[in-house]
């Protein structure tokens, strides 16, 4: 048996290659329950406590983010953790009060179980059936009319309809556009800026917001602004009263647009 | 190297799902150079599977120089039996759009959609009354009294929905679908015309 | 009366020209009262002509409560050689989960997939959406009305199946659980752990 020794203690190596690959927390616990070699209902919640937390360390260590889910599910089995530590509440013959503290996590985690295997079914048919070949709409000169089966026609269906005549409307009458609540997106203002700043020329960053139209557009424009150096997309000077920003020659990553959120 | 029986099958699959007629040299590229003298061998095979015949209602023709399968003329009072009738059950994207604007905007008018939607609606509308959708609702008593409508119970009834107040506020379709829609909201559209 | 070679040819037609899985009944209704026995013996005649064989590259299948063409899946690659392929993304995992649970609790809020999956689902709820393997089917009525997801026909016409209830009951993973696991996948022991 050739173990590497590892600072990470007690995780072997192919659980970190795993790591991106969990589809949730319960596919995670899953997993270590797998590793483990346990029954679901045998399940040690110290254990996988601990090796659940160890986990979520090692994902912040490779810089993975670890989501709100993970954290909330590490939260509650802390809390389970604490549970089981505490003295049970006998009846008065004998009998556990509470009942097993692990019932609940044992549920989910045989539901989730049940729910992965039918995904994998699922998957299966998915992989087979994807090389099915229909006529698909080539045949619409014999409709009435191209359109959607009624019958099928669902609540998403009303509304995408609604979106595409108010985005029409808002088109055809550009002068409605001011009806609009002033709300200014971080992103928005952040790929504005970007577009407007040439790398030849600085831009005076207290003229550009004092020129905005109002509070929230210069929020949100500064907070653009700082999201921009983080990133490394600009470089900031000051002279005098001025702030000049710089463009350096960075060219901004897909996925670095995409975290910005509005 | 590729059976007979596949090149054939594959053939006819090509033909079956092109919409329109593809040159025969264009349909052997489909194959690797050694198996093209075989796959042309197989093509002649498949044309001659779909020869007009009394009870075939699909046959192969070479037109516009193509290949390509296509229903016997002769059959298309069946298929407009059908499909005249299946398409008469399809709701039209105008016809989905109007709807949309009667459930937000009732009781609307048909001018009041039209301006909407920037083209006349009326025939749309008429095609949802007659659907059930939509319902007329009294006239509205501005120049020219045009009629009102609203949604039906039926319309409550395909959505699944207990009354209009539960239709979704656009925001919540946009959050629901974690993604922002672009400009407009349900209350900034032609709300500020009205008398 | 039409003769039974017209009838056959009439329905390979229709087959040929529908975009949808149609239902039998519907279909029949393209003959007059009286021909309807013998359309449906026509129809079977055809179903037959279009049973996979080797040389066959389009065959019958029923789908969502109908009848439809459709090619081999395993004629794929040539069809991808030469048709450009749209909208036939593989499905990621997290939306094959998500799907899964809509099919065997429908209808079901977006809560309740969180509940059971144990991560935010709305992005792959859209994305089902938007891929019209789900639809929204009202709204549940309790506190904050969430909306209810079902899957559509198009979910079953992709997946092969002719209603919800030709999915592989749960109650069969359920007995796989209940007997004991094996040593589980060998290779995957926790090897270094106790050291």
């Amino acid at each position: 048996m050739t173990t590497t020794s590892r600072a990470s203690g007690a995780l072997p190596p192919e659980w970190q290659v795993r790591l991106p690959e969990f589809e949730g927390p319960l596919d995670l616990l899953l997993h270590l329950v797998r590793v483990n070699e346990v029954e679901i209902t045998e399940i040690s919640v110290a254990q996988i406590c601990d090796q659940f937390h160890e986990t979520l360390r090692l994902m912040e260590r490779f810089n993975l983010d670890v989501a709100a889910d993970y954290i909330y599910e590490a939260a509650q089995l802390i809390f389970l953790k604490s549970r089981m530590l505490l003295p049970r509440r006998k009846t008065v013959d004998g009998e556990d009060a509470e009942g097993d503290p692990r019932e609940e996590l044992v549920q989910r985690l045989l539901e989730y179980r049940r729910l992965k295997e039918a995904a994998q079914s699922l998957a299966e048919i998915h992989g087979l059936r994807r090389g099915v070949w229909t006529r698909g709409r080539q045949a619409a000169s014999f409709h009435a009319e191209e359109g959607v089966d009624l019958g099928e026609v669902s609540l998403y269906d009303l509304l995408g309809a609604l979106k595409t005549v108010l985005v029409r409307y808002d088109f055809d009458h550009p002068d409605a556009m001011h009806l609009r609540a002033d709300t200014f997106s971080v992103r928005d203002q952040f790929e504005a800026l970007l577009l407007r700043l040439d790398p030849q020329r600085p831009l005076d960053l207290i003229a550009d917001l004092k020129s905005r139209g109002g509070r929230a557009e210069v929020v949100s424009a500064f907070l653009a602004v700082l999201e921009m150096i983080r990133l490394g997309l600009v470089r900031l000077h000051a002279t005098g009263g001025d702030i000049l920003l710089y463009r350096t020659p960075k060219e901004l990553q897909r996925h670095e647009l995409e975290a910005i959120r509005a | 190297m590729t059976d007979r029986a596949e090149l054939e099958a594959a053939i006819e699959a090509v033909l079956f799902v092109a919409s329109e007629p593809i040159a025969p040299g264009k349909l052997l590229e489909v194959f690797a150079e050694r198996e093209r003298a075989a796959a042309e061998e197989a093509l002649a095979a498949v044309l001659e599977r779909y020869r007009a015949a009394p009870e075939r209602g699909v046959f192969a023709e070479r037109v516009a120089g193509g290949v390509r399968l296509a229903t016997r003329p002769d059959l298309s009072p069946y298929l407009r039996r059908i499909f005249e009738v299946t398409g008469r059950n399809k709701l039209s994207m105008a016809a989905l759009e109007t709807l949309a604007i009667v459930a937000y905007r009732q009781p609307v008018t048909a001018p009041e959609v039209q301006e909407l939607r920037g083209v006349n609606s009326k025939g749309v509308l008429s095609t949802l009354l007659e659907h059930r959708l939509v319902r007329l609702a009294g006239r509205k008593p501005v120049v020219g009294k045009p009629f009102l409508y609203k949604t039906t119970k039926e319309f409550l009834a395909h959505f699944g929905l207990d009354s209009v107040d539960e239709l979704p506020p656009l925001e919540e379709f946009e959050e629901m679908l974690g993604v922002e829609l672009g400009p407009g909201d349900p209350g900034a559209g032609a709300s500020g015309e009205e008398e």
